[in-house]
């Protein structure tokens, strides 16, 4: 899983770097950097075409139509038709926004508990470090399937178990990761500097820590994005995805896998689409990576 | 009147084949777990016919028409359907020289299954013996507490009407579920619960040794897997293929697809406690508002068809009187506004995540939109789903109607005292005139009457709607072209005794 | 380029008219911009100049190791007339290690991590003189114990980080000779060492070249390591050699502007006192842009619009020297005394201030800001098992200190002898073991590496306001208005609130760190080596503002440093530690004058004086030996195993800090 | 050394504590039970009672919980709720199986993906950057395809199409032919994944490294660079590696699920899918325990990996 590597990968890069050309909540500094533009080349388009789908003329990805069943690529359906000849390109659009929010969800909800735990455990240290890293033990060792697989059977089926279920799977590593930097950065000297003016710790863990962790768990909250839109997959070959009809790229080629033999495309072209979409994220985490690395700017 | 029949002439044809000793094996895609083999507990139909090939039943199928036939009793008989007198066959050999079957082990195994210790899911189906006895070594004598007339599907081979052997079950102990004995044509050579089971004739079957020496049975749960494992040549058989695009792939090939059609059929249940299905004509719209043919046709027209009655048509007591709903969208919305929900309702349907929402609950869902019923979907993993549909905890659901026993059907669906969460009458219909009649029916000795009766019950059944008849399966079991006599039973099972390798 | 000044026609090396580049995305950086210049056999060659005006770069070049994005772009580098530019890798690796060894700074990072010493030393020395590897280990241990590791025998199977700076840096030393290398290239090898570390591996290299006769090229920021040290000097300005000729050449007259900037920014650690600092204005040449005319232009005073035009040749000077300036004597045209006034970025601080810094009123009776009391800190690291005892390092054992109101405290030792230790329980970052510290009013610090002081997400604005911010002084309004105040106060614009900490360079940081100690008005600071991470040139600045402060504001410093020039310069009273007690105490002019403690004999005689008239006659009495552990100190004196007067009395018996002569203490059986 | 492993074995026992807690609670969470997992469609309440009876699994839950506790304190692990076989044995089976799956997969990962990533970090390092960019490609386009699509098209290629490897077979540990041939594409599945991740991790950890120092300082003494990146890079940028090795070994346990599925393997991921689906709480939560020890006795062996790798790590 590549949340691993951002845990490899992250540790100790948080020296010195400018944000001078940064301005939050634009895109400027993302612009300039060659690997995140060409993930903003890609990630844009798509997102507008998912976005516009239902006011640009495509057919209704969840009309049926019996008659065009299993046509392959035409002008008319660019990436075929499945079995109850709906519009795979429609669906295709339509599950990108299902996967897209799966996979942000996640993003978000393993930022918020990794960072304000990560911090938490790394900060005060000691009995409190030690149980908190218990428990994230306890949940790494846990099978993540088994997760996935008893919120689905509790919560049933559908976007919010499965959005847990990935996350539970994230927020231990988050949680680790940020503890890691947090440590590194407890020792900074600018954390003793204001710490002889009498700050607090609330103030200490606000104003210095995360501020300066962040930019590496966005590194691998972007890694994680793309890596739940392939676990969504994954839990839909077992059952435990989203549900269709309504598409999600997972649930897509789950069931054109099984035409693989008689019609690749069903399958073959959404997953393009997601590696498209986990490539830019990918780029974007690298492209992150770089404008935050001081070795990379001068 | 008396009803008898003697042992049909099946003699030993088959068997003087196979006395030529020779060491075929069959090779044959399991697509389950194999979760036990002891009769009282068995479940699930892949299972379940492993066991059909190892026991024998008083009674038994035919394989082609369902009809009941004998197997261990060669012939009965009652007056009154309260109590039967069986007359069991001689010189039958149990399995792994347990010697000679008797009565005794008729009534040990039935008591076996009522016995509380037991713990057998099918104790009730034998509930209504009020005594049994053996007056020799070969015949049988039960006696009901109420009448009756189907009750030889009840000692058929099939779950509790199976015959196990008391020293066999005591020398097994903790490992009953593992350890089968039976008097079929074959025995149990070995079990992998992970991989294979193996069967091995069983040399003296009443009926001659089978013609092939062993079965294995190869567990490949994937189906695309078992398509492939086809086509290398890997495996003889595929025990029930379940995607129609792999049939397609199959039949192309070349394969020999072996079926039977209609086996089963599919019904929709309406819980009658919610207020909105307590009105009749809003189970009548939803009957005419779906075209299930057509969507057999478009999603499965292998494996399913569009049906119209409860009972399968080659069921005893089966009529095609009772109403149809032909798929009539105009129709439905009428009766919505009668029933005052000109603008539709929200539906919801629990179904089981192991298979999803499959492409036909999909274009049933569309269905019903068009006459603004907005259906949407429950979807919980499958011990759940069976919790669930046992405890009638649903709006509407599905079943499959398994049983061959058409009183069976009737009665658990559709009388008063098998209500859910208890019984199977999910729809917990109560119509005092067709339960009056479904008891006449139970205790009717004629045979003609008695059909009559049934047929009543359908009609009324049918125009009340409490379940709405969907589709009726098919079951495919495609082969290698040199596999010869694949006959799926009604009970979608195959008597291997009859298979060979040419 | 004229190479008028380069006489001998047969040197081992030849270096001419290199250019090396660093092709970035953004920009080529133009490390290298033609350099000249010819090492004889057995000369040692010091290269001195601002940080990133190209010696690393250049040094690199030499040998063919500029790594990508660098590339070597003209010019030839011929070692004994063999080109080595161009030379194909496999030929190079010929030459690397066994023609010219190469010692880089960071002895912590320079060795491999993961190997032991022996597979790192002995690989090269069988590659390069084809022993078989029994007397290969033999010539490495040999090698080990001249450059003066104590039991090389067993030492030599150890992993770098078994063994100390000093060690290490030692063994970098080795390796670069163990080959009968005939040059050697230092880039920069004592910087990360103790002052007397560092004594010990400067004297130990002479007179390792003395005795193979082995050229070497020396790269340092010390003006007074070249002055012990080095025989020629080369003075590295963006990129191009400004200046060369011999030590006592240059050191007598320079003739460069730079050059003579340079050598006034250092404090002198012997005479009088002298007014204030010199320091270099400006910025430093960014070696992205072409150079059009003199690179130093902009920061030269005596600037004139020829140096605009026309970049100078570096031309004769007499003798062996050679200057690149159209002036023939830089700044010098007037004598010396005039360059004061005519560094054009010198102005002194007119920009009245107008905070009231009103004397706080508690404790000033015996007008003491500051008493420490019998001050201890052992670090004792957990153990998990309970019945195992845990170690303990006793990192400040036992001090007192009074500070009077006004007065600087100069606290010096090496490293690890509890300095910052201290500097951390003044500020309530640690909590004493046992001891007691009195502060009347406020205590601030200043810290070493400003950079690293700074949360590189906050702007500078937010930076110095933090501790109003934290404290809730005043309304936003009053905060705004003081922290426009405190930035006046250290001399920089109110334009610099906006920036980021990256945005700045190292003096300017440094002044920010100052601004931010002084916001809540303290009355002491404590600044923990508040120049040692800075270039000479803005050393300079520092130390000057922070005088000026002490004058204006009335402030107590206590002053914590290696560099024993400037403690001097800026301290009143000094302390001197040893292994985390303090072995000698009194006014500042008469420790360094007259010390008494065989310590602090030993560290004024490691700090090498930037004149090498001085050093060429100074009989350098270096100490030998490894600092002991404080986690280990010894029985008796702690300075018994390195001292030249050792007793055994000493050895037994822990000398006290006893009065000597009214105004000082020392600790040291040989003195009362 | 003893201090250190005293803390791994106080920390194994907790996390095993917890995850034995955990589990134990978490599937009783869950509705369904063994007893109408087994009981099949057409079972009435009564007979559903009687069977729940009979496995025990009416007793208040904290009864269950202790027994439960008190016989694995014993290290009784029971027999399985649906077939009634010791658990042991069944584990004992599987999971030889799937550790050589597993085994196979890293080694091979290990061997492919280390000279890759090592080739790319070397060609960035030197700024050529065309097979760099070549194989930093080629691994996210392949870690980026879904398993269980890539197993179907290794199947219909390598089986069905050229006829190399059965789809099916009993896969046992007496017949090691059959049992490489069937295991042969799951773990080509797997390693794709595996080589993909290894090999960007070695990139970036050797390019890391090859810009240390002490590179420069064994370049400048001669020594080539097929030396200096295979002695002295590789094996410093070997830590990082090493973890994402230790951390790989206990995600593909969850990965060989997916293709133990498609393919039949009857390994641990079978037991765990097919223990879940039939509620069998004593086999899942032995196998998550064992999990959980495997977890916890991979990430040891890391670290006395990385002790043997860099003298520096102290216990
Ligand atoms: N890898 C690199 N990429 C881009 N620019 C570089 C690189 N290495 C050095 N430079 C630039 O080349 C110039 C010369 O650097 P160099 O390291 O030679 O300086 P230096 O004189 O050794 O400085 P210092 O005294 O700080 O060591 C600097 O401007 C530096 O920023
Ligand atoms: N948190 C700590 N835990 C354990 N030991 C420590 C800790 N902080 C410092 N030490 C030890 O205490 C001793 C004194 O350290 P200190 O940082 O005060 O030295 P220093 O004189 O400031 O050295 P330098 O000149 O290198 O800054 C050293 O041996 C150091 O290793
Ligand atoms: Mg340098
Ligand atoms: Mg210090």
């Amino acid at each position: 899983m590549n949340n691993q590597e951002a845990l490899g990968t992250g540790r100790g890069k948080l020296g010195p770097f400018s944000w001078g050309t940064i301005r939050i909540p634009g895109l400027h500094f993302l612009i300039a950097n060659q690997k995140a533009r060409w993930a903003l080349l890609i990630l844009i388009p798509i997102l507008l075409l998912t976005l516009l789908a239902p006011v640009l003329p495509f057919p209704n990805p969840l009309v049926t139509d019996v008659k065009s069943s299993m046509q392959s690529p035409s002008w008319d359906h660019p990436f075929g038709t499945d079995k109850l000849g709906r519009d795979v390109f429609s669906r295709t659009l339509s599950g990108i926004k299902v996967s897209l929010s799966v996979g942000l969800s996640v993003a978000v909800i393993a930022l918020v508990f990794g960072v304000v735990l990560g911090t938490i455990a790394g900060f005060y240290g000691k009995m409190v470090d030690r149980t908190m890293m218990s428990i994230v033990d306890i949940f790494l060792a846990f099978p993540s399937l088994l997760l996935a697989i008893g919120l689905v059977s509790i919560m049933g089926a559908g976007f919010i178990p499965v959005v847990i279920a990935i996350s539970l799977a994230d927020v231990p590593r988050f949680i680790r990761l940020q503890r890691s930097l947090v440590l590194t950065l407890k020792s900074r000297t600018y954390i003793d500097a204001a710490r002889t003016v009498k700050a607090s710790q609330l103030w200490l863990m606000t104003k210095h820590i995360i501020p300066n962790t962040i930019s590496s768990l966005l590194v691998a909250a972007s890694i994680a994005a793309a890596n739940a839109i392939l676990v969504e997959a994954s839990l839909s070959f077992l059952g435990l995805g989203i549900m269709p009809p309504e598409p999600s790229l997972g649930n897509i080629i789950k069931e054109g896998q099984t035409y693989l033999q008689i019609g690749w495309w069903i399958s073959t072209l959404p997953g393009v689409v997601i590696l498209l979409i986990a490539i830019s994220l990918h780029f974007m985490s690298d492209g992150i990576r770089e404008v935050l690395d001081p070795r990379s700017r001068k | 009147t008396n009803e008898s029949s003697t042992a049909p002439s099946t003699g030993n044809a088959t068997g003087a084949a196979a006395a030529k000793n020779d060491h075929k094996t069959l090779k044959i895609r399991f697509y389950d777990d194999p979760a036990g083999f002891d009769p009282a507990t068995v479940f699930r139909i892949e299972n379940e016919n492993i066991v059909f090939n190892i026991f024998s039943g008083l009674t038994t199928y035919d394989s082609a028409t369902g009809a009941i036939i004998p197997d261990l009793a060669e012939s009965w008989q009652t007056s009154d359907n309260k109590t039967w007198t069986f007359k069991l066959r001689k010189g039958v050999q149990w399995q792994g020289g347990y010697g000679e079957f008797t009565s005794k082990d008729v009534l040990y195994t039935y008591n076996r299954n009522i016995d509380k210790k037991t713990a057998s899911p099918y104790a009730t189906d034998l509930a209504n013996i009020e005594s049994m006895e053996a007056p020799d070594d070969y015949s049988v004598k039960v006696v009901l507490k109420q009448p009756d007339g189907n009750f030889l599907h009840v000692v058929a081979n099939y779950h509790q009407g199976q015959i196990v052997k008391k020293e066999a079950i005591e020398a097994a102990g903790a490992q009953v579920k593992f350890k089968p004995v039976g008097t079929g044509p074959y025995a149990l050579e070995s079990v992998d619960v992970n991989s294979e089971i193996v069967l091995v004739r069983h040399p003296q079957y009443y009926k001659g040794p089978a013609p092939i020496e062993k079965l294995i049975f190869s567990i490949i749960k994937d189906e695309a897997t078992s398509t492939i494992a086809l086509q290398n040549g890997e495996i003889d058989l595929i025990m029930r293929a379940n995607k129609e695009e792999n049939l397609d792939t199959l039949s192309k090939a070349g394969f020999k697809m072996n079926n039977v059609k209609n086996y089963a059929n599919s019904l929709r249940i309406f819980n009658m406690t919610n207020p909105i299905l307590a009105d009749v004509r809003v189970r009548q719209a939803l009957a005419y508002a779906v075209d299930f043919n057509a969507i057999a046709k478009a999603v499965n027209p292998q494996l399913q068809a569009g049906t119209s009655s409860i009972l399968m048509d080659w069921m005893d007591g089966y009529t095609d009187k009772a109403p149809k709903y032909e798929y009539n969208p105009e129709k439905a919305k009428k009766l919505l506004v009668e029933a005052g929900y000109p603008n539709g309702f929200k539906m919801t349907q629990t179904n089981t995540s192991a298979t999803g929402i499959t492409d036909t609950l999909q274009l049933e869902q569309e269905y019903l939109k068009k006459v603004g019923v907005t259906l949407e979907f429950v979807l919980v993993d499958t011990p759940t789903y069976n919790k669930v549909r046992n405890d009638g905890d649903f709006m509407t659901a599905g079943r499959l109607l398994p049983a061959v026993n058409p009183d069976m059907i009737l009665f658990s669906y559709l009388h008063p005292n098998n209500k859910s969460p208890g019984g199977l009458n999910g729809a917990r219909y109560d119509n005092p005139v067709l339960t009056e009649k479904l008891e006449a029916a139970r205790a009717e000795v004629d045979k003609d009457k008695r059909k009559k009766l049934y047929e009543e019950v359908q009609v009324i059944a049918m125009t009340d709607l409490p379940y709405m008849p969907t589709f009726g399966s098919n079951v495919f079991w495609p082969s290698k072209t040199n596999v010869d006599g694949v006959v799926i039973n009604k009970l979608a099972q195959v008597d291997f005794y009859g298979v060979d390798i040419k | 380029m004229e190479t008028d000044y380069l006489l001998d026609s047969d040197p081992l090396l030849r270096v001419r008219d290199l250019h090396t580049h660093f092709e970035t995305e953004s920009a080529t950086v133009r490390a290298v911009n033609g350099v000249s210049f010819d090492i004889q056999r057995g000369e040692r060659l010091a290269i001195v100049g601002e940080s990133g005006s190209g010696k690393s770069a250049m040094a690199m070049s030499l040998i063919q190791l500029i790594a990508y994005p660098g590339r070597i772009v003209s010019g030839s580098v011929q070692l004994e007339n063999k080109e080595l530019v161009g030379m194909p890798e496999k030929e190079l690796n010929r030459l690397r290690g066994k023609e010219v060894g190469t010692v880089f700074q960071d002895p912590m990072s320079s060795l491999d991590p993961v190997m032991r010493i022996s597979d790192q030393m002995i690989t090269p020395i069988r590659m390069h003189l084809k022993l078989g590897p029994k007397e290969a280990r033999l010539l490495a241990i040999d090698w080990l114990s001249r450059v003066g590791i104590p039991d090389a025998e067993k030492r030599i199977d150890a992993y770098p980080f078994e063994m100390s700076g000093g060690m290490r840096q030692r063994i970098m030393i080795a390796m670069a000779l163990s080959c009968n290398a005939k040059l050697i290239v230092a880039d920069e090898p004592t910087t990360a060492l103790d002052v007397t570390i560092q004594a010990q591996i400067v004297q130990l290299l002479k007179e390792l070249t003395e005795t193979t006769g082995t050229a070497m090229m020396f790269i340092t920021h010390d003006l007074g390591l070249v002055a012990r040290f080095a025989q020629k000097v080369a003075v590295m300005y963006a990129g191009k050699i400004v200046e060369y000729g011999t030590v006592h050449e240059l050191f007598a007259h320079p003739k460069h502007p730079y050059t003579q900037s340079l050598l006034m920014t250092i404090p002198k650690i012997s005479g009088e006192k002298s007014g204030r600092l010199l320091h270099i204005g400006g910025f430093p040449h960014d070696m992205k842009n072409q150079i059009i005319g003199c690179s130093y232009k902009e920061r030269c005073s005596a600037a004139a619009s020829r140096c605009h035009m026309e970049a100078p040749p570096l031309q004769e000077r007499g003798g062996t020297q050679a200057s690149a300036c159209w002036l023939e004597h830089g700044l010098q045209t007037e004598g010396l005394d005039k360059i004061v006034s005519l560094d054009k970025h010198n102005k002194p601080q007119t920009a009245a201030v107008s905070m009231n810094y009103t004397k706080t009123a508690a404790g000033e009776a015996d007008g003491h800001v500051l008493v420490i009391k019998d001050l201890h800190k052992h670090f004792k690291r957990d153990s998990l098992l309970p019945w195992r005892k845990a170690p303990e390092i006793k990192a400040v054992n036992g001090i007192n200190i009074t500070l009077q109101r006004g007065e600087t405290i100069g606290i010096v030792g090496e490293s690890g002898c509890g300095k910052s230790t201290t500097a951390r329980m003044l500020l309530g970052l640690d909590e004493p073991t046992s001891g007691s510290i009195e502060v009347s009013g406020n205590i601030q610090i200043v810290f070493q590496d400003p950079y690293s002081s700074f949360n590189p997400k906050m702007k500078i604005g937010d930076i110095i306001a933090e501790p109003l911010n934290v404290q809730g002084i005043g309304t936003k309004e009053e905060r705004r208005f003081k922290v426009r105040e405190l930035i006046a106060k250290v001399g920089l614009e109110a334009s610099y609130l906006d920036r980021y900490p990256s945005q700045l360079s190292g003096g300017q940081r440094q002044r920010i760190g100052v601004a931010r100690a002084l916001a809540l008005n303290p009355s002491v600071v404590v600044a923990d080596e508040p120049t040692s991470a800075l270039d000479v040139s803005v050393r300079a600045q520092i130390i000057n503002l922070l005088c000026d402060l002490k004058e204006e504001m009335g402030l107590s410093f206590v002053f914590i440093s290696h560099d024993l020039s400037t403690v001097r310069y800026i301290s009143d009273k000094i302390a001197v530690m040893y292994l985390g007690e303090i072995v000698e105490y009194g006014p500042a002019e008469r420790v360094f004058t007259n010390p008494m403690h065989p310590y602090t004999k030993a560290l004024l005689a490691a700090v090498p004086v930037p004149d090498p008239v001085i050093e060429s006659q100074r009989d350098i009495q270096l100490v030998s030996g490894e600092l002991p552990s404080p986690a280990n100190p010894p029985l008796g004196c702690a300075f018994h195993s390195r001292c030249p007067l050792v007793t055994e009395h000493c050895v037994s018996h822990k000398p006290v800090l006893e009065d000597y002569q009214t105004t000082r203490q020392v600790a040291c059986h040989a003195v009362s | 050394m003893l201090v250190y492993s005293f803390k791994r074995v106080v920390q194994l026992i907790v996390t095993m504590l917890g995850v034995v807690t955990l589990v134990f609670f978490a599937l009783r969470l869950i509705p369904g039970d063994a007893a109408s997992a087994m009981a099949g469609e057409n079972v009435s309440a009564a007979a559903l009672e009687r069977l729940r009876e009979e496995m025990g699994l009416n007793q208040p839950l904290w009864l269950q919980y202790f027994s439960y506790m008190k016989n694995l304190l014993m290290l009784d692990f029971g027999n399985t709720v649906t077939t009634n076989l010791p658990i042991t044995g069944m584990i004992m089976t599987a999971l030889p199986i799937t550790m050589l799956i597993a085994s196979i997969t890293i080694l091979m990962a290990v061997c492919i993906s280390i000279p890759l990533g090592t080739l790319a970090a070397y060609m960035a390092h030197k700024g050529k950057k065309a097979l760099d960019n070549m194989i930093t490609w080629a691994a996210m386009i392949v870690d980026l395809m879904p398993a269980f699509w890539t197993a179907l098209l290794l199947l219909l290629i390598l089986s069905l199409g050229l006829g190399l490897f059965p789809a099916s077979g009993r896969v046992t540990l007496d017949n090691p032919e059959m049992l490489m041939k069937r295991i042969a594409i799951p773990i080509i599945v797997l390693s794709i994944t595996q080589v993909a991740t290894l090999a960007r991790i070695t990139r970036t950890a050797v390019l890391e490294v090859l810009n240390e120092d002490y590179v420069r300082t064994a370049r400048s003494l001669g020594i080539s660079e097929i030396v200096v990146v295979f002695r002295h890079a590789l094996r410093n940028a070997a830590l990082p590696i090493v973890t994402v090795i230790g951390l790989s070994f206990g995600n593909l346990l969850n990965g060989t699920v997916i293709v133990e599925f498609i393919f039949t393997i009857p390994g641990i991921g079978t037991l765990l899918v097919n223990g879940i689906n039939s509620r069998d709480y004593p086999l899942v939560q032995t196998l998550i325990l064992f999990y959980a020890f495997l977890f916890v006795a991979i990430n040891f062996l890391t670290d006395l990996v990385y002790k043997k790798i860099d003298p520096r790590v102290q216990f």
